[in-house]
């Protein structure tokens, strides 16, 4: 919780500037989509962590992302599989390709990095070379599936806003995920791998297996996401889709409290990370900048709200330290 | 088919009140389907629209496909523009943020077109009939010289749907087939017909040094090409570059599309047979004349079957001049606009 | 303290718990153990011996299933007393069975807590889900039993070594296992917690618990152990039974000579004052500074318990972490900064080798090397020729064993570890030279040679500060001692009127009118 | 040297497969564009190595090529700068680039993941913002400042191959680092920083110093290879111009045998790793292979390749164990 403050603070300050300075910021309907999106991006973060925690990097959520979004709409349109065939099929596919990569690193001991990179052009090579690079979408068939990212709950006694579905998997994953870190033996086990793999080893616990089903639940996280991305743009390009989403989700989870070095996590952290992407793309359009400055004004902003974060927190401790010193 | 019927008249339904109660001072945007120079130029025509014609105008270009271009949609929307002109990325999968548009603002289309959507209209041209253009153009110049022959073509990317009609129009305009836009030949295999091989399609995902190494190599594996077209702009500015580097100038023909300053230069030059120019600057010019006359509640510039023609152009090397000079002036006007 | 007898009972009478036959391992390049055989029982202390590389550690790490042995085999008893073959291949088998091992090199999770660390791998659970009160009340109540007050919430990472050291043995004593194996346990240990773990040795093994320790500590050895065995470059070289032995009969066992301890010489009394530091505070926790001047040719000893503060004002002088005040060498101030001091020829050995001193990924040469390549550069180009002669030499005169520069430093054993940082800085002669628990882990021979080495570098006029935990090491090698008590320097003690009990008192704050209970209760 | 020789297997099986199967694969011409090919990307992935050798990382390479690029044509033709400002000002521009991520990783302890992957998003927003989203060309000028990538050498006595001029930037820096590194004091104590920085701190090594240079050096030369990017290519689009390139870099530099935990570098290995990059895309080309399975292709044989580098390693050093014990 204290490692997600800054993170916190950071998000609270763009939106409190996104509602002075934005049009219609503060709408049910802006509103809902943010949570749309931060859901979604949420949900690929938390796997990055997943795999952070053990000290490693996950460079292929984006190409996972694209192989399993593309391959949904493949099988259902262009092989008319259906639906209860295809969903089980893709996320059994992306667990897969975790597995694969958690194998290869905790049997070959092959460098996470080296090994999620060479995923990275695999997958998205696969899914451009089985699509033939065409456009894959649902052709607004297969509606009631894609409810599971479409869909919108009324909230009883809310008005003008209306909560997407995608929270409801979101919020799951982030509850299931933080007690598992928290309250299991196993999560336990995971942050003491993550910081100091031999000590683990050397307490007998089963660190190669805990760090490939870590693998595996980031591409499962990945591939499910990746599903309902699509499910909520309907349609995607092999040769683009889930570009650059390995950085987001990572973003997220860094900004977020994980330290790269493994060890450590906190959810609620990761979703305000991956929330605070999200409204600042929004601010800058709702603030009226132009897209060309997106790509600069998230770059200075997070690069000042870390900086920012990190002068507060040696503040705090050297006056924490020197209250200490005064008490003696 | 009925919702989108349903929205239409609701967007002239709209439009219709605006006749009374015209906008004040109406907000407009573009947005394109990527980032590239045509698009600067198009962004150009729409600022200076909206400074002729008064009225504010957002142009937006989405760098990340499909998904980026969605959210930019939704977010326009969010902020309450009046009017969007889009060119879609993907028509048939867009229907839904296409619809969105249309049931809260106005929605035309420019430069790819959707027919099946809620659009009021469509400002462009057929890439089709541009790739035809370009095709015939090849097949004069190289029947000029011995005919036939080996023929390689170099495209950004296949999946958008503009690229790919266009991509089959140069086929059939090289090959000399009777036109039909619903043909479609796969990019994986070779086509051997009327006297020339088609050897390939090559793709870059819009990296341009991929984008050069792939010609050069493709020069390697066919040191016989006898042809070989660009059909985005940056592809045929490099292959351009390319042919002056490996001192094949003369000794592959080149068919280009697009306004390249490179390939301009190689046209005066005379080593380029020609190019195919599109008005962007027209589509960014009319979309936006377009959009703020429907917030006066004026709809009589759309004709019956939705579509505004902006054509393409064939530049060779008798009207190379003139258009450059034109083109100049008008990016520097975009330029000043911002 | 020191006196209370521990009796030993007849140990043969009782049971084997664990036995290994003929087991050796090998190494690319060495044989770090051949054909060790050993028995050991339930309710007895065994001390292992040896000079460093003899295969102590490897011995350990076999018998506790992190190692496999390339050729023999072990065997431990099942819960009817019948010795059974295991192919110990895991830790958590051994575990099953019943050992429990602390190594040499400390190895905690920085991120955890200590209650956390000590349950590690076996926490207390319900379906799955930690039992979080549980594991902090019966933690605690082992820190209480190695005599560590320590919150169980306290994160491992801000500990410091000899309380990981602590923690550490707190974890293998709550698997209360009928096998418990400790890897050089009081190294880095004061007189206090030795004395404390000694006892906490007896009662288990009067409860029938078999322990097996290493140490490089004859005094504490003769004091508990009922059995010694004594190895010698992987071999055993003989197994002495409580009454059978005495120092000098181990020490010929385990070097094959006598060992020439070095004679103690006075300081010229008219010498400069090398290094001076005055108002020392560093901004960690102390508000009262530290002053205090070393001679040419001066060692002088820190003494004190755990947490007085000696590696706190080491590393202050050495320009490592904020503080303020003043360090002269030869009267002039010394700017911040330890690449600063370093330049000036102020010299630490930090007493966490591992995360400190070395580079356990790099070779022998690299490590020592480090300090003297830029000394001897010319255009601040390597002499690469230089280099390898410096190295062979320092590789000699430190007795580094196995003499092979090109070893990575990770495969060394402790003590040689230890002896290529301090090859380091003997290397560039420095003017000062600060060393913290510069033997821990060493070999009795190759402390007196490391002895030797530093009396020899204060001759040629360095000024030395060292602080150990071993009032034995201060006593040999200081000319003067310090003793620190709660970050303050309590009191000042010349080599001739010091004794172990007058150190002590000043340590635990019998010095000063303030009477703080000392860091570690009984 | 040792760490190079899997590279160099790697890429000399694909070069005698190229070889055997590529279609004029062995002609001068196609050698010679693969050698431009290599020193260019090779100046990239040199850079960094020198990151990767502090333990750091640097995903903002591909950025400031972009960066770099964009502003050589902007300043020369849309600012008629003499060349003789515009290089030294680019230059400057990119050590600047790295100084400041040197100094928020040294001073700041910020973690070099987050601050490069502002960077990364920062610096291409700056050029799109810069240029108005505008292609930026030479527009058939300076043709002799483009020499400095497109001129080519006659090597005496060998006919049909040209060498390209890139070469030498390259050999010059290959060589420059390679000293240093095995050379020098600093590159010793900064090998030394990557392996252990604690150690390295107490030992006296003023590491922030060093490491900083580092990144000023890796950004120096991700703005150089950028600067030769664009004469090479002569004109480019500031939204996709060097998009991924830090990846390639980065798996050219740990292909070649640099560990990302720091302390390691094999110059030889980072220019193979290079080489194989560039050898493989081409051989897609010129064996026939659709240019949609190119990702496919490289992921795959790259995995395939450092899988099994590690499984002969590992073979070889149990080998080794085996014979050490029998000689005894
Ligand atoms: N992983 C390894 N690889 C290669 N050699 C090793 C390895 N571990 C230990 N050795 C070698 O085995 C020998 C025995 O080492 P060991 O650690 O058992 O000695 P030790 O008796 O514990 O010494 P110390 O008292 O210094 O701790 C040494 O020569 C050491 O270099
Ligand atoms: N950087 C630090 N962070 C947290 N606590 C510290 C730090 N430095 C010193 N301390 C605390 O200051 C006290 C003095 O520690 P120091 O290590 O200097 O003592 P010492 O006499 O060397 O004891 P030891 O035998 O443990 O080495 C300890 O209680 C320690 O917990
Ligand atoms: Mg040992
Ligand atoms: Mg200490």
């Amino acid at each position: 919780m204290k490692k997600a403050l800054g993170i916190i603070a950071i998000f609270l300050a763009i939106f409190v500037f996104a509602s002075l300075y934005g049009e219609n910021f503060l709408t049910g309907i802006n509103l809902m989509q943010l949570t749309q999106r931060t859901a979604l991006y949420a949900i690929l973060a938390l796997g990055a962590a997943l795999v952070i925690v053990t000290g490693g990097i996950d460079l292929s959520i984006g190409s996972v992302v694209c192989l399993a979004g593309i391959t949904t709409p493949w099988l259902l349109i262009e092989h008319e599989w259906s639906p209860w065939a295809v969903v089980p099929t893709v996320l059994a596919m992306s667990a897969g390709i975790g597995l694969f990569h958690g194998l290869l690193i905790t049997r070959l001991k092959l460098q996470p990095f080296l090994v999620t990179l060479c995923g990275l052009l695999l997958y998205r090579g696969i899914a451009r070379w089985m699509t033939g690079d065409q456009t894959q979408g649902f052709m607004g068939e297969h509606g009631d599936l894609r409810k599971l990212a479409t869909g919108r709950f009324e909230i009883p006694g809310v008005e003008n806003f209306l909560l997407p579905a995608t929270v409801i998997p979101a919020a799951i994953l982030a509850i299931v995920i933080g007690v598992f870190y928290s309250r299991t033996v196993w999560g336990r086990w995971l942050l003491a791998t993550g910081r100091n793999e031999s000590a683990a080893r050397y307490s007998g616990i089963p660190t190669a297996g805990l760090v490939t089903i870590s693998y595996v639940g980031c591409s499962l996280l990945a591939g499910f996401g990746g599903m309902l991305f699509i499910f909520d743009i309907s349609s995607a390009q092999p040769s683009d889709f889930g570009n650059f989403y390995e950085l987001y989700a990572i973003a997220a989870a860094v900004l977020g409290g994980c330290s790269l070095r493994g060890g450590e996590i906190s959810v609620i952290g990761v979703i305000f990370g991956a929330a605070t992407l999200q409204v600042l793309r929004t601010t800058i359009i709702l603030v009226g900048l132009s897209s060309q400055l997106e790509f600069a004004v998230i770059g200075a902003v997070l690069l000042l709200g870390v900086a920012a974060d990190e002068g507060v927190r040696r503040f705090l401790s050297r006056r924490l330290e020197r209250s200490a010193a005064a008490v003696r | 088919q009925d919702g989108t019927a349903k929205l239409v008249a609701a967007q002239k339904a709209r439009i219709e009140a605006y006749k009374a109660k015209p906008e004040a001072k109406p907000h407009v945007a573009f947005v394109s389907n990527g980032v590239a120079d045509f698009w600067t130029i198009a962004k150009a025509g729409a600022i200076a629209a909206g400074k002729q014609l008064g009225c504010d105008v957002t142009v937006e270009f989405p760098g990340g496909g499909l998904g980026d271009q969605k959210r930019m949609l939704e977010d326009l929307v969010i902020k309450g523009i009046d009017g969007i002109s889009v060119s879609p990325i993907d028509p048939a999968n867009q229907v839904e943020v296409m619809n969105l548009v249309a049931e809260k603002s106005i929605l035309i289309t420019n430069d790819s077109d959707a027919p099946k959507a809620p659009r009021l209209c469509y400002i462009g041209m057929d890439n089709y009939e541009a790739g035809l253009m370009c095709g015939k153009l090849a097949r004069e110049g190289t029947k000029n010289g011995a005919g036939g022959g080996k023929v390689a073509i170099f495209i950004g990317r296949l999946e958008q749907d503009n690229a790919k009609r266009r991509r089959q129009g140069f086929i059939d305009g090289l090959l000399g087939r009777t036109p039909d836009p619903t043909r479609y030949d796969e990019p994986a295999t070779v086509i051997n017909e009327a006297g020339y091989t088609i050897v390939g399609t090559w793709t870059d995902s819009f990296d341009r040094a991929k984008a050069k190494a792939n010609i050069e190599d493709v020069l390697i594996k066919h040191p016989d090409l006898a042809l070989m077209t660009g059909l985005f702009e940056y592809n045929s500015t490099l292959a351009v570059e390319v042919l002056r580097q490996t001192g094949k100038i003369g000794k592959v023909q080149l068919a280009a599309f697009d306004e390249g300053a490179d390939v301009i230069a190689g046209i005066k030059e005379g080593f380029v047979l020609g190019t195919v120019v599109q008005d962007p600057y027209g589509y960014g010019f009319e979309s936006v004349r377009v959009l703020l006359a429907f917030t006066k509640g004026d709809m009589s510039m759309v004709p019956e079957n939705g579509v505004i023609n902006i054509p393409a152009k064939v530049i060779k090397k008798d009207n190379a001049e003139a258009f450059w000079k034109d083109l100049k002036a008008k990016i520097k006007a975009g330029k000043d606009a911002k | 303290m020191m006196s209370r007898p521990m009796q030993p009972e007849r140990s043969d009478q009782r049971p084997v718990v664990l036995s290994v036959r003929g087991v050796g391992r090998r190494y690319a390049g060495v044989v770090a153990l051949a054909g060790v055989d050993l028995e050991i029982r339930g309710g007895e202390v065994l001390a292992i011996v040896g000079e460093n590389g003899a295969g102590k550690s490897t011995l350990l790490k076999i018998l506790s299933g992190v190692v496999q042995p390339s050729e023999g085999s072990v065997a431990v008893a099942d819960a009817s007393g019948a010795l059974r073959e295991l192919a110990l291949d895991g830790v958590r088998e051994a575990t099953d069975a019943g050992i429990a091992l602390v190594h040499q090199e400390l190895n905690l999770a920085e991120n955890l807590d200590v209650a956390g660390a000590i349950y590690l791998g076996r926490e207390p659970s319900r379906f799955g889900f930690l039992d979080r009160a549980r594991m902090r009340a019966e933690s605690a109540r082992w820190l209480a039993r190695v005599g560590l007050d320590l919150d169980p919430g306290t994160l491992c990472g801000t500990l410091r070594i000899a309380q990981r050291q602590l923690v550490e043995i707190a974890k293998a004593l709550s698997t209360e296992s009928r096998i418990l194996i400790l890897d050089e346990p009081t190294s880095s240990l004061t007189t206090r917690e030795t004395e404390r773990l000694l006892e906490i040795m007896d009662e288990l093994r009067r409860a029938g618990v078999a322990v097996v320790f290493v140490s490089h500590h004859l005094d504490e050895v003769m004091k508990i152990a009922d059995r010694v065995v004594v190895l010698r470059d992987g071999r055993k070289t003989g197994e002495l039974a409580r009454g059978e032995y005495d120092r000098a009969a181990i020490e010929r066992l385990m070097v094959g000579r006598d060992i020439a301890r070095a004679e103690r010489r006075a300081v010229a009394a008219d010498a400069a004052t090398r290094l001076e530091v005055h108002g020392l505070v560093t901004t960690h926790r102390r508000r009262v500074p530290a002053s205090l001047a070393v001679r040419a040719g001066e060692i002088v000893g820190l003494a004190g318990l755990v947490g007085a503060g000696r590696t706190e004002l080491l590393e202050a002088i050495a320009g490592l972490g904020a503080s303020s005040g003043i360090v002269r060498l030869d009267g002039r101030a010394l700017p911040a900064g330890a690449s600063a001091r370093v330049r000036a020829g102020v010299a630490l050995v930090p007493e966490d080798r591992a995360r400190n001193g070395l580079f356990l990924e790099d070779s022998v040469a690299t490590n020592m090397s480090l300090a003297w390549i830029d000394r001897s550069s010319r255009a601040r180009l390597v002499d690469a020729r230089g280099e390898r002669g410096m190295v062979e030499r320092m590789v000699g005169r430190m007795q580094l064993r196995p003499a092979q520069p090109s070893r990575r430093v990770q495969t060394l054993s402790g003590g040689n570890q230890q002896k290529s940082v301090i090859g380091r800085w003997l290397a560039i002669h420095p003017a000062v030279l600060l060393l913290d628990e510069p033997t821990r882990g060493v070999d009795v021979g190759a402390r007196a040679e490391i002895h030797a080495e530093v009396r020899r570098l204060a001759e040629q006029g360095s000024a030395v500060v060292f602080a150990s935990s071993e009032l034995e090491e201060v006593l040999m090698l200081a000319d003067r001692i310090l003793v620190m008590y709660e970050g303050v320097i309590a009191g000042e003690l010349s080599a001739h009127e010091a004794t172990e009990i007058a150190i002590m008192q000043l340590a635990t704050g019998g010095g000063t009118p303030r009477a703080h209970p000392p860091t570690a209760q009984p």
